[in-house]
């Protein structure tokens, strides 16, 4: 997808901006990876840490890399069949004996086909179940719409007691699973099917609940999840030749938001784009603008899908028409930097 | 290998405040609640007995919904004796001063709107002080209006109130124990009949039947009554077993008004290997109490003051 | 629940205050009744009017007060039992048929129980089945925190092409119920259970898609929906005293939102308190801090349920345990002007 | 009393712009889709020319999948027998130059990733021009990977492809036509094997039953493959039948990919009064093409250009 030619011979700037100081993570992009093996492999690693972790197939174990763990672990492998509603209650049903159950399945199912049972039994219940939502957006490609989740994060982030990530990238996403693993209560884990710019490091810092900048910045910041922080990287990285120096965030943590990440990035720089690959309706947008509108509000332009349906196509195709590239962040950084100065 | 545990009971996030609400003193003297000694749970007690004590639940179930203005009478007093049986026949193992205790057999009441009859069997067994009964539905009680796990109640395994989604937990209880710890914990479901409409209860049905959770008995309140009417033209069920025994499930049909072919039931059930079972339990919505029988129009109300009188000169 | 003797001897006031010029509609307080009459009586005048216009009952259909079309049309009325999920595909079919099919239930499990189905079949499909979501909020008592829906909003408007309306008394119910079931679309309609004051009249203009100004001022506006419209009117009135001019919205429909209603009193008063009985999170806070961040950014504060689930109680003790009362409006409005001068 | 009427086929919001994908020339060519005449519907059609057509239905999927590189191959081969007989053996009442025709019969495909088959049979029986198959998948195709009704493709009722939705939009059709319009249209649905765990299903079921569709037959694709496996080592479905049975159905188990059986089937579903028609449909994931058939791993892959020559040639 994304294009990564551009960063091979410049990594540093990547990271930090000339105008900027301080220290910023580094890192590599040669390579890229579905963030759903960093899924797959991180249960793999909870499972070998912790003896409690289970995990239940929904049929498409091979698609959201559950088979790993079933590979190596077959005893604690429970296959539900296609049953997204119940193998959500079944996965609160173990948390309540004392398991850690994983339940993945597309992020369509995983959040729609279950919510009352995200609801109730996960988290009015404060069970320990973590879901895995895979195939986020419109990236899934030729499977269209039906198959394209882009609401998880306004139905997650609505319900209390619960934790949401959606991290940015293969080895975040191994990160933040064994995180919410590790976690005690009902999480959430959106991830992808398609192949993205791998590019954190094992030393780029990941905490559940906080936002890590990216890139430092001063006249505008992008607070992005998922695979649309890469794309703001490259946006903020060539927006430097138009004299903008632009911050990143990565809003890995969605709930609970990292309140003073945000503040601080409008505060500092006036003016925010949000970039998520989800509708813009209650998404990160929503709840980024939520936080600005009760303490400091500021300009916010949303980068996202605008209030329709996917459909099938190469996933570049897609990302191009719907509007989620870093082509479509710095129109927006264009856009949200000239209201700053109105 | 290293277990990564957590504290999962009691939950005690019930987010009102720390004071629950008093119960009325002239009740707790009347209904001689004060001096209440719990009823012990043994397979010795006569079925004698257990019919005595599910005529005591009856008669909680008729105190606490009386005072409490709101709720569901009609079910809880027709599933009472399937409680009692459960309860108080040595069906199950628990121990009501240790209420978690890790060992005890698991009840998940799936038609979570049932629960009068849940906090009455409870308090008859001693899980928490029978004067609480008299604060069913009030603000920031531990007897919410639908069983919440935040509240911490002893006895309560989950929150439930969305039906159809109980029977799924259970299923995950008993695929905890008979597949991923391998003890020998015996877990049990409630449901209504109206409520086996819910497409997860056959999804669950299909998954317990698959992992032969031959340690997992669900009950079905069998009373042909919901809250539209009766069950056959709300929504046609019958033939309730053929379907559980097309979903491969042990059936076992029985009178749910009935003491002794519960316990037998109860009993077939535990003989079980290799699948899980189902009781259809034929009871009468409002069991027990003349005006109510059999009435679909008692499902959700409470009995007037006037109405609890009578009803507990019926009970006696 | 909420006191209307407030205004019994002074209705004009409620609707202009002293300062604000202009004829504004003109209510009327002297009585209290359920939002869901106002449904169940829409349907029996659509009924009357359209011989396509079918009802499906969840098995509450005395709660939801479907019984009266079912009563009144017996032929038209289909039994679905207990199956939340599939009624609401079966009435995408009797769309996809001609028919305009109501399906009402709790809010709770009108809205989380079907979720995929209102994804995929009504608004994929644009199927023109309206969703009657009863038993909403906090207010709902003694039932407790599962049948209390808290949730629909954020649900029901991430997904596109659902209108989305929240009527604020009995009488806008029922225009709301006729006005969607004439519109073409998937619709969901959000009401209560419990006595509410009832104070719009025959005149009081309702256009799905439009908000409606129910009070004018210039200090600060109060964005509300549903039963909080009435307490955001007195809290207006009440802090004349305090010689704040409040404006008051009445934003029924939310999906689409009128955003030039929005924008306009974000400039003209320059200070926004959204009130609704729902989470504060993905709500119509959100819906308004969404348009304002894009476009005029303003100080909001949220009233509403702050992230936690509801419980058992009278529906007066409850309003005010979660804050939502005129008192906490005020507190908001205060709040919100304080911020406004900063 | 007035009516309400709404224009809702086609459906024409498919929101990617006015250009359609152009399917290449060289293989409309190839495959002789240009001189191409639709295939005609009659109950005379004699098993040999049904299965002639389903052989050309097969083929059809093949070089449609195979230029997409991505989509669903072995459900659609082994349900083309189906189909053949649904669409052609004077079954279902359609009109293609009409297609949107309001006395037409009705189908849903529940199980949506089977949509190859449905597009094929749709294009062989005139609904489209077949070269438009060759852009299944593609950026803005009327043929989306799973049905989307924002397409506006003749023959496409519904949108479909979350498993287990399709079957309860199929009843509601059968319920306007029975209970509402009291027409005599009939209403045919198709599901997966796999899919029968979504507990939609059975919540479909209970309605079909409790509401006497008799002008309801479903089919169910029993090919005993789902993705992760074989259907009774993902989640047991057995005894199917006897499910829908249970479910009060008029049950029919035949062999689906059996032309003769199927037509059969169809006949006798017709004749069944009071109540809703399950056809269990036995047939082979991926029959017909020898390295397919049978096998799992072939329900969610293309051919390879290889193997799809291979494929046509068995497919003579
Ligand atoms: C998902 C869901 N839908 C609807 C309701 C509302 N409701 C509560 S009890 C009930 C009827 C249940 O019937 P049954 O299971 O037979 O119980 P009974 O009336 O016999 O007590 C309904 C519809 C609910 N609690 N949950
Ligand atoms: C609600 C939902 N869950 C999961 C999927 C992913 N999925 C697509 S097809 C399929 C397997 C279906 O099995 P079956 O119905 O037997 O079809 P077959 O493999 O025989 O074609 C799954 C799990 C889906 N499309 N919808
Ligand atoms: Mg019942
Ligand atoms: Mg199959």
């Amino acid at each position: 997808m994304a294009d990564t030619s551009v960063l091979k011979d410049n990594l540093t700037n990547l990271a930090a901006g000339p105008k900027t100081n301080g220290p910023m993570p580094r890192f590599e992009a040669h390579t890229k990876k579905a963030t759903r093996f960093g899924f797959g492999e991180a249960l793999v690693v909870l499972g070998e840490r912790y003896e409690n972790v289970v995990v239940l197939g929904g049929d498409i174990t091979g698609s959201v890399m559950t088979s790993y763990f079933k590979d190596k672990f077959p005893d604690r492998f429970f296959s539900m069949g296609i049953t997204e509603a119940t193998a959500t209650l079944v996965a609160a049903g173990l948390a309540l004996s004392g398991n850690i159950p994983f339940f993945a399945t597309y992020g369509a199912f995983a959040s729609c086909r279950n919510t009352d049972m995200l609801r109730i039994s996960l988290a009015y219940n404060d069970a320990n179940v973590k879901i895995g939502g895979g195939h986020a957006g419109i990236s899934v490609g030729e499977d269209g719409a039906t198959h394209q989740a882009l609401e998880e994060i306004a139905i997650v982030r609505v319900l209390p007691n619960m934790t949401l990530v959606v991290p940015c990238d293969y080895l975040e996403t191994k990160k933040a699973t064994i995180a919410i693993g590790e976690h005690y209560g009902p999480c959430y884990i959106r991830f992808g099917r398609s192949d993205v710019p791998s590019f954190t490091l094992e030393e780029t810092p990941f905490v559940l609940g906080k936002a890590q900048t990216f890139r430092q910045g001063r006249d505008a910041t992008v607070i992005a999840c998922g695979p649309m922080v890469w794309e703001a990287l490259v946006a903020a990285y060539e927006l430097e030749n138009e004299g903008l120096d632009v911050r990143v965030i990565n809003m890995s943590t969605i709930k609970p938001i990292d309140r003073e990440a945000i503040l601080k990035a409008a505060r500092e720089t006036g003016a925010i784009v949000t970039a998520e690959e989800h509708q813009i309706t209650a998404g990160l947008g929503g709840a980024v603008s939520e936080v600005l509108a009760q303490e400091c509000p500021t300009p916010v332009e949303f980068v996202g899908v605008k209030d329709t349906f996917g459909g099938s196509g190469k996933p570049d195709e897609l990302m191009k028409f719907f509007g989620l590239t870093s082509g479509d962040i710095k129109n927006a950084i264009r856009t949200v930097h000239s209201r700053k100065a109105q | 290998m290293a277990r990564l545990t957590h504290t999962i009971y009691p939950l005690t996030t019930g987010f009102h405040g720390a004071t629950r609400p008093t119960p009325n003193p002239e009740l707790i003297a009347k209904y001689g609640y004060d001096s209440f000694v719990p009823f012990e749970n043994s397979p010795d007690n006569s079925d004698e007995k257990l019919q005595a004590i599910a005529k005591e639940i009856r008669r909680d179930i008729v105190r606490a919904l009386v005072e409490a203005k709101s709720g569901h009478s009609g079910g809880p007093l027709g599933s009472a004796d399937i409680f009692a049986a459960l309860y108080f026949g040595g069906v199950m193992r628990y121990d009501p001063k240790n209420p978690w205790w890790p060992d005890r057999d698991r009840f998940i009441l799936s038609a979570g709107h049932m629960c009068p009859v849940l906090y009455s069997t409870l308090a008859n067994a001693g899980f928490f002080p029978k004067p609480e009964l008299l604060t069913l539905r009030k603000f920031n009680s531990r007897l919410q209006g639908h069983p919440g796990r935040d509240m911490g109640l002893p006895g309560i395994e989950s929150s439930t109130g969305s039906l159809g989604q109980g029977l799924g937990i259970a299923v995950g209880m008993a695929l905890a124990d008979k597949r991923v710890d391998k003890n020998s914990r015996r877990v049990f479901a409630l449901t209504g009949d109206g409520e086996l409409a819910e497409g997860e209860i056959w999804e669950a049905a299909l998954i317990a039947a698959h992992w032969e959770l031959d340690n997992f008995t669900m009950v079905v309140d069998r009373n042909f009554c919901q809250i539209d009417g009766r069950t056959e033209d709300v929504l046609k069920l019958n033939p309730v077993g053929d379907k559980f025994r097309a979903f491969n499930f042990h059936v076992i049909e029985c009178n749910g008004n009935n003491i002794s072919e519960l316990r037998a039931a109860f009993k077939e059930a535990r003989s079980i290997k290799g699948r899980p079972t189902c009781i259809v339990a034929k009871t009468f919505m409002g069991h027990g109490i003349s005006f109510m029988q059999d009435d679909y129009r008692w499902h959700g109300k409470p009995p007037t003051p006037e109405q609890a009188e009578q009803a507990l000169v019926e009970l006696v």
